[in-house]
């Protein structure tokens, strides 16, 4: 068919599977990762046009220097009292993970996943919010939870599966629901989230209210069909939406490259749609923060969605059943160049002066005693493989508003 | 009162929520300015402005799960997908989560959400313009299935499942959209307008969701249909002179069992009619409701008509469609064992 | 041959299949190189490259697309779905693609492509790990749909699947893979080497797509299940000393009618077993199939014992398991009938 | 929960849906579209990144200027001969879609679509295809196959699901298929063979073969999630495929601003996903050609895809069912700036002086002829309500390979 070009000449072709650059085994090295300076990307106005700052979807976005000093023009949106604060809030989730992580292997429960490395992006992220705003997370921003005053006791009730479990037993561990604490019910399904969170914020548009959604995702799952799904969405109705991308470079065993075939950023896929999109720093509280206040504004304002890429890295295992040992090398999160978000906000802190190693080790175990007295309220309500539990029959509760006749029968044949 | 066609009555359903509720809203693929393509949305935007009724892009799975999240919030979205042959990109979203949604969070969110779409077969639309997927919905837990086969009917169960607090599936049998079909496609079709079940009030009323209907009383065997599936089984009835009872199902989940397992009881027989294809179809699930609840009644084998499993033929359709003859061979049939 | 787990003979499908057809390829979320989060697919990527077995994206629906596409090419992907639960973004092109391309294209196009997907309960998964869909393939014509219930028939299935020339969904229970569960989860678990069907040889075979077989011979109750529950049936028989017959049924569809027939025309009762919601779940299309061939054989009504049409519930999941209690109970009550 | 901003002080939100220019009534007028230039676009190599030549996403490349010249570095990749068997192919198609309509409106069949003026892009982009390469058209392609020696005849019968219909009466008519002539079984579900395409060029490079892949889309369509999966999937394993966008600014009665949200553009998507993506004028034939060839030669040496947005209107009907007076002006298409693709390439061949009006009626007049007796010789095979059809026994063949129990029983059940 072609006029001018015999087949006979073409080379074969073969697929190209990308690798990640390190496996176990290998010694891990990021000295060529671009790593932008603290201070150099520009903050720009909220209601800016996507294609004036596609350069942002390029970078990193990062506030707090080698010395631990704030810089640029991002910086300074924070008073010392609400940075301790911050600190805490990561300190929270670090201790509520290490116990959970600890009970699921102690046989109190069946699953847990934690989000170490990643901590600060949540953490910081909820302070940007108001009362009646809804994120729609995935399973690792317990931060979002955990930073607001919504009971230990109950996540961990949840997770137990406990008589006092919130959801009666019906979920998964860690898939907390709260509609109260601006906490969207996580489903197992990825993704899914990512457009709801684009529906809730249409509809606090269409009310004429002055709420607005966040949807988070990871990585991995910006592949599923529903992160589609939201960018068009949102571009379209200019929703008052947040759309957080948390990369930690791993979804379970694959590594980004596979999302994204190695090439341009998650960020940069905002462009496509005039969505403006923001990479920054995701173990650098400050500058998620102020990433996030920015887009939270914009949102806010009316000027619509924002995607942001928080850039992390997932230092522990994807959840309880997962050992990464397999699958890269244990030395490659100390080796990631952005270091860890508690070590550089407490140091930060102590850089300026306004905190100290004893401080911040008086600090941590006040936190880990708080959570070690909630895990023993909560284990007075039962663990998973002891009980006690809801009561059976509550099983049958709850899948519509009202039990429809055939539920009736089931409840009464199961006898319990 | 006034005479309306399905469609007619269909607008006015959604026309009546939005009046008393501004939580309800409107959306899906061509369904603001032009009012859809089979105009059940005609006037919408005009009349409640394009924040309540506008176009969505071409995306199931958006459409789906833009609603689940406007029902979280507080909303009542109705919103349309054009034809149910392709809902199936946004089968996720309900299968997964609007289903789900209250039991998981045990009621701390829930999902006041109708997804309404045109079904069934009878209008040379193919293999993708044809389908009945009732039966997919039906084995999810956690939401309704509605499907009317009249437009009064169709007025008063949408607006109850625009009103329910749980995600109702409303199959619109677009073959019935301006006429009782019965099959007889070689006949001139006949319009709502001379049909009793036409007249429709504009105002606000309700049909229940979860209560059948009985189209025909009758002594000897009992026929479960819905959709257009009915007007065949009326026909059938007529042609063949067996007094057969028809019971319309209009929400196949929850099913009026008490309604069905009466009338078999009362018959000793029963004929279960529908378009979808044979294997694990709804009538499957009537079949074994049947042998649960009535087995020492039946005096003989329950028998399903229903479409081939095959994909929807085009030029075939004819031949496809569980007309009238087919339903009357197994009323014979029926009554003819044991 | 050896003893090999079920995970291990599905590997070893996988590999001999490979190894005699270099159209045969693996992909899917964590199956390279790490081999999948059940290890089905470890060594694969090593052994063959990773252009033969490969991670993918996390997008069912890319996954399953992009399998067709390879398998129109002329290849024969093998695809794994992490767990059945994450399959319904990849349902429609499933139901609208692989299952029709050849009847719409006249042959012109085929999708010979296998779906590996992990699924049902008993692992303490909750709603989103736990699930058991195959109602809703079996509904779709134009796809096949296994499960299988032992290292032997999983290898000699997966072969077959492998190698046949239309889309085959082929669903693995995970609470198999290690060992047969009978559901007493109080007791310690066997493992396969302890069981003759963990016989397994490394060389190829096939076990045929559509032939059921029988686990047990009986007289006085036809009892037909397939995956986990095959294990449930034989303690509740057992425990109860009633004789059924166990039917396996292997491949769901197409389901190997003449045997199901055969048995319940001999014993005249029958109980169906899934772990699957009950409404519209793949007993009420059994339950059908019975009453259609076996009504004048029937002495007791058909009972079925599945999973309650709830989401699966984490904390309660011996409640809503169908285990050996509850078929007992059914096995009892369908003797006492009549 | 923010720390500085009370809820109290914003304003209502308010949701945005985006509405087109011009609606029935309005005076369309396009004299602010941006239309760059014929020849201004730069010609990059094949095997340049996708962030080298961003710019190529957001302009139109033309190579016919006003007078019909070809200018610029994408002219002059075809002879005369090779230009005038191109505006014949698109008489073809345009003889073709006035017949079949008419056939429709006739009674003869249930459906039919047009591709009135966008006959350019699938007519141009067959001949830079290879014997072997697979299309994955929508049902707006019927170009691909009128540029080929695939039999005008059998697409008639497949339209008229007569007895000689290739496909045995099965599909809505258009929905053709012939392996042969590299033109997949089309599917009446969107978006569904974007992926495919791409997994089908997966597998030619899995074998080492040098066939590659296209698939097709609309604007509209660009909205579904198989779009994404596409576009994912293509970026990390390199697909050897070219990705096409037909943009013709409506889908049904919804114009492009619902898909897109009234920024960026459609081949700026690629961009996010680190392929490249260009923007050509899909009215012009030479251009249309040139921007293909470039990108079948790319994905054929091992390059990569290429995602390509062809500009053009719709001018017709969306299908028989469709009256678009009731959602746009009549004149739209007029006023549209770009033109008509048989127009232009005539006045470029004239201008060339190597054609003339006369030999241009006499062609396209051959060309209905043609058309006009295939048609008579399809009507005796029959049309869709006269008959004859295939067997209707035929309707449970190659459900499967080998036809299952309970299908035999239910074909001998229906007694055909
Ligand atoms: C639809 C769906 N497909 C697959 C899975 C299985 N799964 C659970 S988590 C996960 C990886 C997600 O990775 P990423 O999005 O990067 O998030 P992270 O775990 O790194 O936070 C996968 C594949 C799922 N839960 N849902
Ligand atoms: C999954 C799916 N959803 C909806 C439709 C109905 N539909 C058919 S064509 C069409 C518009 C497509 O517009 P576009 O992609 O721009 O292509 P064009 O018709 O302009 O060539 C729609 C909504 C469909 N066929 N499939
Ligand atoms: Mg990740
Ligand atoms: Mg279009």
């Amino acid at each position: 068919m072609s006029p001018d070009k015999p087949a006979s000449g073409d080379k074969a072709l073969s697929l190209y599977v990308p690798e990640p650059e390190f496996r176990p085994g290998d010694t891990p090295d990021f000295s060529d990762a671009p790593i932008p300076k603290a201070g150099a990307a520009p903050r720009p106005e909220i209601d800016v046009e996507a294609s004036d700052i596609r350069d942002l979807a390029y970078t990193i976005i990062r506030v707090m220097n080698r010395d631990g000093k704030a810089v640029g023009p991002w910086a300074g949106l924070l008073s010392d009292d609400q940075i301790k604060v911050g600190l805490e809030d990561m300190l929270r989730v670090r201790a509520f993970d290490a116990r959970m992580l600890m009970a699921q292997r102690q046989g109190k429960t069946s699953f847990y996943m934690q989000a170490l490395g990643e901590e600060a992006i949540a953490c910081a992220f909820q302070k940007t919010l108001q009362p009646g705003d809804m994120n729609f997370p995935t399973y690792r921003q317990q931060g979002l939870l955990l930073s607001t005053d919504y009971p230990v006791v109950d996540m961990m009730n949840q997770i137990y599966s406990n008589a006092a479990d919130p959801l009666m037993g019906r979920q998964l561990p860690i898939m907390y629901s709260s509609k109260e604490n601006g906490f969207f019910t996580i489903s197992g399904n990825l993704a899914t989230q990512f457009i709801q969170g684009v529906g809730w914020a249409m509809a606090s548009a269409i009310k004429g209210d002055t709420k607005i959604a966040a949807s988070w995702i990871g990585d991995g799952s910006t592949a599923e069909s529903d992160f589609h799904s939201a960018l068009v969405f949102a571009s379209t109705y200019r929703a008052p939406v947040v759309l957080n991308i948390v990369n930690n470079q791993w979804a379970i065993s694959t590594f980004q490259g596979i999302a994204r075939g190695k090439a341009a950023t998650f960020a940069s896929r905002g462009l496509g749609f005039g969505i403006p999109a923001l990479r920054v720093d995701g173990n650098d509280y400050l500058a998620v923060y102020a990433v996030s206040k920015w887009a939270v504004d914009r949102a806010r304002a009316g000027h619509g969605p924002t995607l942001i890429e928080h850039v992390t890295y997932r230092v522990g295992g994807h959840s309880t059943s997962d050992d990464p040992s397999a699958y890269r090398p244990k030395e490659e999160s100390d080796a990631w160049p952005l270091g860890d978000p508690v070590e550089r906000l407490k140091n930060h802190l102590i850089a300026k002066g306004v905190w100290t190693q004893a401080q911040h080790v008086q600090a941590r175990e006040r936190i880990e005693i708080e959570i070690a007295e909630a895990q023993k309220l909560a284990e007075k309500n039962g663990t998973l493989h002891d009980g006690p539990h809801s009561t059976p029959a509550s099983m049958f509760d709850d899948v519509y508003k009202e039990m429809p006749l055939h539920l009736r029968r089931q409840r009464q044949e199961a006898g319990i | 009162m006034a005479r309306m066609t399905m469609i007619q009555a269909i607008r006015s359903a959604m026309e009546n929520t939005m009046e008393r509720d501004d939580n309800v809203v409107v959306f899906g693929e061509d369904v603001g300015f032009f009012g859809g393509v089979f105009r059940c949305t005609q006037g919408l935007q005009e009349k409640f402005g394009p924040q309540r009724c506008f176009d969505s892009p071409i995306n199931e799975s958006g459409i789906i799960g833009a609603a689940v999240g406007m029902a979280t919030y507080g909303m009542r979205p109705c919103v349309e997908i054009q034809f149910a042959d392709y809902v199936y990109p946004g089968y996720d979203q309900i299968a997964s989560e609007a289903s789900r949604i209250r039991y998981r969070s045990n009621n701390d969110f829930t999902v006041p959400m109708v997804v309404r779409m045109p079904t069934g077969g009878g209008i040379f639309g193919g293999q993708t313009h044809s389908q009945s997927p009732e039966a997919l919905f039906a084995h999810i837990s956690g939401i309704k299935t509605v499907i009317p086969s009249n437009p009064y009917d169709a007025k008063g169960l949408l607006i109850a499942a625009i009103e329910d607090d749980d995600p109702v599936m409303f199959l619109e049998p677009k073959r019935l959209y301006n006429g009782p079909f019965d099959g007889h496609h070689e006949r001139p079709v006949t319009p709502w307008s001379k049909h009793e079940l036409g007249e429709v009030s504009d105002e606000h009323y309700t049909v229940p969701l979860g209560k059948a209907a009985i189209r025909r009383e009758g002594a000897e065997v009992t026929i479960l249909a819905y959709g257009t599936m009915v007007y065949v089984a009326e026909a059938a009835t007529q042609e063949t002179g067996i007094d057969a009872e028809i019971i319309d199902l209009r929400t196949i989940l929850p099913l009026d069992l008490e309604t069905i397992e009466a009338s078999v009881a009362k018959t000793g027989r029963c004929v279960i009619v529908h378009e979808a294809t044979k294997t694990c179809g709804f009538g499957a699930e009537l079949m074994a409701v049947v042998m649960e609840a009535c087995f020492y009644h039946l005096q003989a084998p329950v028998i399903r008509v229903t479409g081939y499993d095959t994909p929807y033929p085009h030029a075939h359709e004819w031949e496809y469609f569980p007309g009238p003859k087919r339903v009357g061979d197994a009323l014979k049939k029926v009554m003819e064992a044991a």
